[in-house]
């Protein structure tokens, strides 16, 4: 709860900031806020409460994926401070709406009432709207805005449409509520279909296919920052709370659910991974690895008892080489009209420790040891082999091997092709984000248990 | 004084290398590579005498993983094979000018050490992981070192990266699945699983179309001759040199202990193919016109061979694959390396465009013919100790795999002996070959003398390796 | 059939029909005003349900605020029938389709469901007076209460932003 | 106080309330008009409101009709942002057809 | 005393060899001679001490030194057994090794690789004795192909010439193939007796209660097969005559006395083995008698006076496995032995007409060189009496003892022998009188030049002749020294029978007029009607077969050499390229599949809505509608 306040507290200061005309300090008074935050949340860790007639949740699960959310937004939020250099009328306004995002993400993962949730993922999801469309004199931003705002609104009713069903089976909008309830050998088939529904509108938002059309186009047509954060902070809350969703409710999930949740995640993992073979479009290349990972995230949702940890720990590592991956891009396409591949060509040479660092980033998506996207899809595996779904696995598999096809395109574009121009100018922010989030995830490859035990 | 210390040393030794300049780098990795080897050998002394010099440290509690490193006398046979051969291969290529060479010898160093670390690892994640992470730096090496055109290369190489990953991602489904059973990857706790023929038989094909490719066996061996062919001498030695042994080592340690029932019920399936191999890679090197695709080919049928004898579950075979392991770990490294000699100077790789070199150096003539005739496995080198016990466990088998694995001898001199003949004899060439430096030979004797000596004296290998490779048929055998 | 079922049946016939008419319309304003008598009629729904305040609110927020600022736009950019461009014939039949899959999924599912058998409990209490509202939204419902005045915040800032023009912009 | 529910019967507020949505489903998918397009989203949720308040009143209880407030917020607030994002492309782009937006692709 | 002495036995070629490969060329030419000469007659002397010792004690000298290789049931030392008949082999081979030596300094003194060659020959020299004294099998096995391997080298010594690279090839290629069965035939013993020594082996198969008949039929055959390729055999006897291609003291060590008899020394080595197993024996037999029949009858027509040599020697060895087969191991022994000093003498003294004639090797351009070159010519005609088995001549003893033991066992194989003997007298005094007598045929440049060879060739030349009369005193009829002391090798002997009778005579004078009547047609046909050979061109009807060898090469280069190098294209170009568009195929197909799918992504905000709203459908109908 204190997070909350706290956040929301932030983005309101920072709305002030602009009114006192403090625009260079927003970005780092902002982060050392967010740091503060951070520790506020880690603070909670092992309080374990409810708030407010139980709206809000603190719990293990919240507080450390809050954290994870706190953790991504400080580097979103730092990498803006470049990407917004020509826009400093409109920073504060940047800055504030990621801030309420954040309050929007951790209300999505401590609700206590699906009132909390619904409007948790509103300010998310409207927050997301406006910064896809936020570079408004750009077509392609437009557009991109346009698309996700009728789809996301579209997949909003939906939601509604699952928590009103809810509501009409327990009469109640509280989850321990509910969850007592689901008990109850008499439940209407309102239930089930609610949770259905419900979960078909967050498997939007994660992308998963069918519902995944809209993220390429989108991730594409948004300005670059606005799809890192779609791709590691959206997808990453979006997961969680569908994982907390099905979680809390106690939903019955019964085999056929699970069979559904299967055939989804092998037709997100597979389509997502063959389609993304052929872009050209880092962006959007990456918008299709990032249905295949929301592919590999579903598998949690086969073994609900034990899974967060795995949850986590996947949605870090993805994030954290996501983050990565995209400072790196942020950086050679900076000034550039488009997200090309070519733009790549002989970074190798010409910036060898980005290069480096945008590889290491792929080879941890891709699942290679040591980075911490191998342990996340291990520990993946093991659970998904435990509750009996060894096919599954074996289409994870295969498709990891994919994956690798697209991922290596972007490393051979690197260090086989010569260099196009020449890049000017060091930006130690993005230098310090991609360090800092590839070391980061490079610890917990190391040390995996520092994540995987704290949901144990 | 423990194992783990070898890794350290390469480790280190690789960022040392990275850090210490594009000038000082092949030194610099030069001399961590022979403290490697160094360190190899007191271990090996503390080895002999009894110590324990294994090293296990839980790593990750949930799924739980040890960071496990033992050493048997397998073990110690393919770390010495690493830690020999990395000085060796490092001080082979100091004639060439390798641009960046900082990053190229840490990744070569890197990739020693995650070799080293998967003959070593006990504990199957963390071997899967060692196994991994070797992939990287030769992907690394053959694509930006490597030569000929770049598309080609490129093809070639993701090929071979894609392709090996592909297999060695079914061996981790394997190793998940057992650790479902066991509760933790250690090897002891896996072997202590009793698990059914079915399952045996998938986990013992998932394990295969890892080791398949990795070793190569037909059909799995495509990606073999082009990348050999496209990397840089110094990747094809460390590729062929070593990291084929990886695959046939995992063999022995992890595939048929593990799966001992399905070994057995297959066997002859996969006997049979590695004989396959051996005649099929005999027949397609004759008409290879590259040096170094030909030698690809040889390595082929040689692994084939040497495939077939781990899969006869005796300890005749298993003892000779070893054998022949390191025994054809040094020979093709120094076929390759000749291959680079001859590039050095004359700037090609087809045979065609050699010939008539003999008669202008025939110190370096004499030293290839040796390794040629080594390859071929003459009596009194090392390889004929290896291919010998190799065959005869076949002939225990049925005396027709030793027959048709015997056609190797006929084969692989035509090949061989036809290839010497129009590399090296003939009308003297035009073009002038100046004589082996004193680097090339040094390197060239070095792997003669070690060829000659366990071709006659390979009591202290077969003392070394003997009871742990008693002890991994114990397991196989463990049920019947 | 009772009055009250008469009463909904007609506010369900204009309901549905000026939602199908919003649908079908030509013209965006014309759609605009079927909408505005959709909502008027789900106000209808809403008071036979004898949620007064509720009615009130929802004519308030739709039809005043909500279809106004729709009929502004409108206004603003100046659209008639003639800028609706022509839609392929297979993306009208694959609406047509899904529309009746949807539907029949929909409906089927809920008519298989078991029916709600027995008399509908009535506990007397008042629950849906102003006063009763009032109190539940301020006291339970205060932190939602108070996190949608973020929203709001979110989407004024968003749209500020998205309409405001930069200095720098030429 | 009698339950109006047992008059009408909480399935028909159902079926209502599906058809109606399913209205607003068919509208988003005919329709290449933004502001139609838009107003069929609004059709949506306005029956979802519409079921709130028949469970509401099937449960006799308060927190259905609190549901639909906030449900309003959030339909007033993404109109808003809705129709700022559409005034933007009317502005580039001259027309609000979103057949028009095809550039993102492939 | 032993130890040390056998290992300077051993090791005296071996550092001759090291001093000249690695020393040669700073040596100069004349001290890498006398190195690689001294090292084979050190060896030499170091037999002769042997064989004096074990002349008094009878004892073998068994030496083991380390471990070697170690198989699970059994383990291979490195050991040396120095018995009657190790001692015997290696008397001619140091013996006849040192005079090739001392042969070759005059010989090869003009090249200018003369260091390598005397290295060559030294490295062979002792990969010889290697194989001789191995008390084991697999220790024999490395001088088997140790000396493959020198025979390689020296028949591609002049290594320029790609055609002599190809027959070097060609020799290594086909050994190896014997060796193949070699090793499968030690595979086989291994299984069987869990030994490969010589003794324990003996013993392990006298001891065995009951021995598997078939696998031991099979060890022996394949121990044949490894004969056959060493000795030249059918089907593996090709090799030999191209082996010619290297220099003729290398033809005459290697290619006649030492070397293709490792066969038979093997054979007779496990003669216990073959005792055994009839079958094979009887397979030995006739293929021995088929050999020296097939070889005699390309020597008939053959021009260039080494192959008709080579073809000799294939016939003569055909003849010793003819004895093998027929169990008579001793009178192989014998027959090695004479045939060593007959044959060594001939090739030198072709090497001697070829050094005179500065690289000629036709017989039709040869011709009168007896007046030019007396001594050549005498020592020649010696051993050619000797091989045609003229009485008193040591070929005779040893080939009339052969056919002797053929006409008790088997009448058509004393038939095919008996014939093959005739033809080789005729060939032989072809070639004699072809080159000695009649008119020189060759260039005048030759004939200015022509002149007796220096007294380095000669003196071989005549020691062997002289021991190629006299040789057959070690085993007369009736009285033989060798079967006596070859007793301890091979029981049988004690227990034989040796007396003459009527019989015996008859087929001796059988023997001796064939001899006469071959020498007979010759002389009829080369001195009376003087005729040459002709060109290769007119040679027509069956001699065009027999002048062509068979079309034998022919026929294994259409049946093996071609189809297995049409199977390497078509693996190369066909297989691999299908595998490898198979494995890249799978990724094409997968890109394919991805372009495709790009289509699907059309950027219509209807379709992805569309498909939303399917996807909806289709779960809930099946949560909900399908249960």
């Amino acid at each position: 709860m204190n997070t909350l306040i706290a956040i929301i507290g932030l983005g309101v200061l920072c709305l002030l900031f602009e009114i006192f005309n403090l625009r260079k300090a927003i970005v780092p008074i902002t982060i050392i806020g967010l740091l503060g935050v951070l520790g506020l949340t880690i603070s909670e860790f092992n309080s374990a409460e409810s708030y407010y007639n139980n709206m809000i949740v603190v719990s293990k699960f919240s507080t450390t994926f809050s954290s994870l959310f706190i953790v991504l937004t400080i580097f979103l939020v730092a990498l803006g401070h470049n990407f917004y250099e020509n826009h400093q009328s409109k920073i504060s306004d940047f800055i504030a709406i990621k801030v309420f995002l954040l309050a929007g993400a951790v209300a999505m993962v401590s609700f206590g009432n699906l009132a909390m949730f619904f409007l948790g993922i509103e300010v998310l999801s409207i927050s997301l709207y406006i910064l896809a469309a936020s570079d408004r004199m750009n077509l392609k931003s437009n557009e991109a805005g346009m698309k996700y705002f009728l789809m996301g609104s579209f997949a909003s009713g939906i939601i509604l449409f699952g928590i009103c069903l809810i509501y009409g089976a327990m009469g109640s909008f509280d989850v321990s509520e509910i969850s007592a309830l689901s008990q109850s050998a008499e439940l209407p088939i309102w239930f089930p279909i609610g949770i259905v529904l419900l979960t078909i509108g967050m498997l939007f938002k994660v992308a998963a296919v069918p519902f995944h059309f809209w993220a390429p186009d989108v991730y594409e047509g948004s300005p670059a920052l606005t799809t890192a954060l779609m791709s590691t902070l959206a997808k990453v809350v979006a997961m969680a709370t569908l994982y907390k969703l099905l979680s809390v409710m106690n939903a019955d999930i019964s085999e056929s659910y699970k069979m559904v949740v299967v055939v989804i995640s092998m037709a997100s993992m597979t389509v997502g991974n063959i389609m993304a073979l052929r872009q050209t479009n880092v962006k959007r290349m990456l918008a299709f690895s990032g249905v295949s990972h929301a592919g590999f995230m579903l598998m949690t949702l086969l073994s609900f008892s034990t899974s967060a940890g795995s949850l986590l720990y996947y949605a870090s590592a993805y994030s954290l080489s996501g983050i990565a991956a995209f400072s790196v891009i942020l950086y050679v396409c900076k000034n550039r009209n488009n997200e090309d591949i070519t733009n790549f060509h002989g970074l190798g040479k010409t910036n060898p420790l980005l290069a480096a660092i945008l590889t290491a980033a792929l080879l941890s998506m891709a699942g290679i040891p040591i980075f911490a996207g191998f342990f996340a899809k291990l520990v993946l595996f093991n659970q998904t082999i435990q509750a009996g779904y060894l096919a599954l696995v074996i289409v994870a598999v295969v498709n990891s091997i994919i994956s690798v096809g697209y991922y290596f395109k972007l490393i051979l574009a690197m260090y086989t092709k010569e260099p196009n121009e020449e890049r000017k100018g060091t930006p130690v922010v993005i230098y310090a984000v991609a360090v800092v989030a590839i070391v980061l995830n490079l610890v917990l490859g190391l040390f995996p248990s520092l994540v995987l035990d704290l949901l144990a | 004084m423990n194992v783990s210390l070898i890794l350290i040393i390469l480790l280190v030794g690789a960022f040392a290398t990275f850090l210490a300049g594009d000038k000082l780098a092949s030194k610099v990795a030069f001399f961590f590579g022979l403290a490697a080897a160094g360190c190899s050998i007191v271990l090996l002394n503390h080895y002999n005498l009894g110590e324990n010099i294994s090293f296990i440290n839980q790593w990750i509690t949930q799924p739980n993983i040890s960071f496990a490193l033992k050493a048997d006398g397998l073990s110690m046979a393919m770390l010495l094979l690493t830690t020999v051969l990395t000085p060796i291969i490092i001080f082979s290529s100091f004639g060439n000018d390798y641009k960046n060479s900082k990053s190229f010898y840490a990744l070569i160093l890197f990739m020693s050490f995650a070799m080293a670390g998967t003959f070593l690892a006990s504990d199957g994640l963390l071997y899967y992981i060692f196994w991994e992470l070797s992939l990287i730096p030769i992907y690394f090496i053959a694509l930006i070192w490597g030569n000929g055109d770049a598309e080609e290369r490129k093809k070639a190489v993701v090929k071979f990266f894609i392709y090996t990953l592909a297999g060695s991602l079914f061996m981790l489904v394997a190793f998940v699945y057992m650790y479902q059973k066991a509760g933790s990857f250690l090897l002891e706790d896996l072997y202590k699983l009793n698990l059914t023929a079915t399952e045996q038989l998938w986990i013992f094909l998932a394990f295969f179309l890892a080791y398949a490719i990795k070793i190569p066996l037909i059909p799995f061996h495509t990606w073999q001759a082009n990348v050999y062919q496209k990397a840089p001498t110094v990747g094809t030695m460390l590729l062929s040199g070593i990291m084929l042994k990886m695959g046939l080592y995992s063999v022995i340690r992890w595939q048929l202990p593990l799966a001992p029932l399905a070994a057995k019920e297959y066997m002859y399936i996969f006997i049979g193919l590695g004989i396959a191999g051996v005649i099929y890679g005999s027949i397609v090197a004759l008409k290879q016109k590259d040096l170094k695709k030909l030698l690809a080919y040889s390595s082929l049928a040689h692994v084939g061979l040497i495939a077939a004898g781990t899969y006869t579950l005796t300890l005749d075979g298993l003892r000779g694959a070893v054998l022949q392991m390191i025994a054809h770990g040094f020979v093709v490294v120094g076929l390759f390396y000749v291959a680079e000699i001859i590039f050095r100077r004359y700037e090609t790789r087809a045979i065609a465009e050699m010939g008539g070199i003999r008669s202008q150096t025939p110190k370096f003539t004499s030293m290839f013919l040796i390794l040629v005739l080594a390859s071929v496995a003459l009596p009194s080198t090392f390889n004929f100790v290896g291919e010998f016990t190799v065959l005869y466990s076949l002939s225990q088998i049925n005396i027709w795999f030793a027959i048709l694995g015997g056609t190797t001898i006929i084969l692989g001199a035509y090949y061989m002996l036809k290839m010497f003949q129009h590399a090296m004899l003939g009308e003297t060439n035009t073009k002038i070959f100046a004589d082996v430096t004193f680097n090339e030979g040094a390197t060239l004797v070095i792997i003669i003398a070690v060829l000659f000596f366990f071709g006659m004296y390979p009591k202290p290998i077969i003392d070394l390796i003997t009871p742990s490779l008693q002890e991994i048929l114990t397991q196989i055998n463990r049920i019947n | 059939m009772s009055t009250v079922l008469i009463l909904f049946c007609v506010l369900s016939a204009i309901t549905l029909s000026t939602a199908f008419l919003t649908i079908f319309s030509k013209n965006p304003i014309h759609s605009a005003i079927y909408l505005v008598i959709c909502f008027f009629s789900i106000a209808g729904h809403y008071l036979l349900l004898n949620a007064q305040f509720l009615a009130i609110v929802h004519i308030i927020v739709y039809s005043g605020a909500i279809m106004i600022l729709f009929l502004f736009t409108i206004m603003l950019m100046n659209l008639n029938e003639q800028r609706e461009v022509y839609r392929p014939r297979i993306t009208r039949l694959g609406a047509i389709v899904s529309f009746c899959l949807i539907c029949l999924v929909l409906i089927t599912i809920f008519i298989n469901s078991k029916p709600i058998v027995g008399e509908y409990t009535s506990t007397g209490e008042d629950y849906q007076s102003i006063k009763v509202l009032g109190k539940i939204l301020l006291n339970e419902y205060m932190v939602p209460f108070e996190f949608a005045s973020i929203l709001l915040l979110v989407a004024m800032i968003g749209t500020v932003l998205l309409s405001k023009k930069e200095k720098l912009e030429k | 106080m009698n339950n109006i529910l047992n008059q009408i019967g909480i399935e028909n507020y159902i079926f209502l309330s599906v058809i109606l949505f399913c209205i607003g489903v068919f509208g988003v998918l005919y329709r290449r008009n933004a502001i139609i397009v838009f107003m069929s989203i609004e059709i949506m949720l306005n029956a979802v409101n519409l079921l709130f308040v028949a469970f509401s009143t099937y449960h006799q209880d308060a927190q259905g009709q609190v549901f639909v407030f906030f449900s309003m917020a959030v339909a007033a607030a993404e109109v808003a942002v809705g129709l700022a994002i559409l005034v933007s492309i009317f502005r580039n782009l001259g027309s609000i057809t979103i057949d028009n937006l095809k550039n993102l692709k492939g | 005393m032993d130890t040390n002495l056998a290992l300077v036995l051993l090791f005296a070629p071996f550092l001759g060899f090291l001093i000249n490969v690695f020393f040669g060329k700073t040596l100069g030419k004349s001290l890498s001679e006398i190195i690689g000469t001294l090292s084979v007659a050190v060896s030499f002397a170091v037999t002769i001490y042997f064989f004096l010792q074990i002349n008094q004690t009878k004892q073998a000298i068994n030496i083991d030194l380390f471990d070697w290789i170690q198989i699970s049931n059994f383990k291979v030392s490195f050991g040396f057994l120095l018995d009657q008949l190790s001692i015997l082999w290696l008397l001619f081979v140091t013996g006849i090794g040192s005079l090739i030596h001392l042969y070759s300094i005059s010989y090869m003194h003009d090249d200018e690789k003369m260091h390598t060659f005397f290295a060559y020959l030294n490295l062979f020299v002792f990969f010889m004795i290697t194989l001789v004294i191995g008390s084991n099998l697999l220790v024999m096995f490395i001088g088997w192909e140790g000396v493959g391997l020198c025979s390689y080298l020296l028949i591609g010594f002049w290594y320029k010439n790609q055609e002599y690279n190809d027959a070097a090839k060609k020799a290594f290629i086909m050994n190896r193939i014997g060796d193949l069965g070699l090793l499968i035939g030690i595979f086989i013993l291994g299984h069987l007796f869990s030994t490969l020594d010589y003794a324990t082996l003996k013993t392990a198969i006298a001891g065995a209660t009951d021995l598997n008949m078939y696998w031991l039929s099979a060890a022996a055959f394949a121990l044949f097969i490894g004969a056959c390729g060493k000795s030249a055999q059918i089907p593996l006897y090709t090799w030999l005559p191209d082996a010619m291609a290297g220099p003729t003291p290398v033809s005459a060590l290697i290619h006649a006395a030492t070397m293709v008899t490792a066969g038979i020394f093997m054979i007779t080595r496990l003669n216990f083995l073959f005792d055994l197993t009839p079958d094979v024996q009887s397979i030995i037999a006739v293929v021995g008698a088929v050999t020296a029949l097939v070889a005699a009858t390309i020597g008939l027509v053959q021009n260039d006076i080494k192959k008709v040599l080579a073809y000799s020697t294939v016939s003569q060895l055909g003849l010793m496995f003819l004895a093998l087969g027929l169990g008579a191991y001793e009178v192989a022994v014998f027959h090695v032995i004479t045939h060593a000093f007959f044959k060594a003498c001939l090739f030198l003294g072709s090497g001697s007409v070829i050094h005179a004639l500065h690289g000629e090797q036709d017989m039709r351009k040869m011709g009168g060189l007896k007046k030019a070159m007396p001594i050549t010519f005498i020592t020649m005609l010696i051993a050619s009496l000797a091989i045609s088995g003229v009485p008193l001549f040591s070929g005779f003893f040893s080939k009339d003892e052969i056919l002797l033991v053929a006409f008790h066992h088997n009448i058509p194989l004393w038939v095919v022998a008996s014939v093959a003997s005739i033809m080789t007298a005729f060939y032989m005094f072809r070639l004699m009188f072809l080159t000695f007598f009649q008119e020189f045929r060759g260039t005048e440049e030759q004939k200015h030049h022509l002149h007796e060879s220096p007294s380095l060739i000669t003196f071989p030349l005549i020691v062997l002749a002289i021991l190629a009369t006299i040789g057959g005193l070690i085993s007369l009829p009736g009285h033989s020294w060798l079967n006596e002391y070859l007793t301890p090798i091979l029981p049988k002997l004690a227990s034989a029978e040796h007396h003459l009778g009527t019989t015996e005579y008859m087929l001796m004078a059988i023997a001796v007029v064939g001899g006469l009547v071959g020498i007979g047609l010759a002389y009829a046909k080369y001195i009376k009607q003087n005729t040459v050979p002709t060109e290769d061109s007119e040679i027509t009807g069956f001699s065009k077969v027999l002048y062509n060898k068979y079309y034998v090469d022919e026929i294994y280069d259409a049946i093996f050499v071609k189809p297995i190098n049409v199977l390497s294209l078509f693996f190369r170009d066909t297989i691999e390229t299908a595998l490898s568009s198979l494995v890249f195929g799978l990724g094409k197909v997968t890109n394919e599949i991805s372009f495709q799918g790009k289509k699907i992504q059309n950027g219509s905000i209807g379709l992805y809505l569309l498909v939303f709203v399917l996807g909806l459908c289709a779960i809930v109908s099946y949560l909900f509608l399908a249960q």
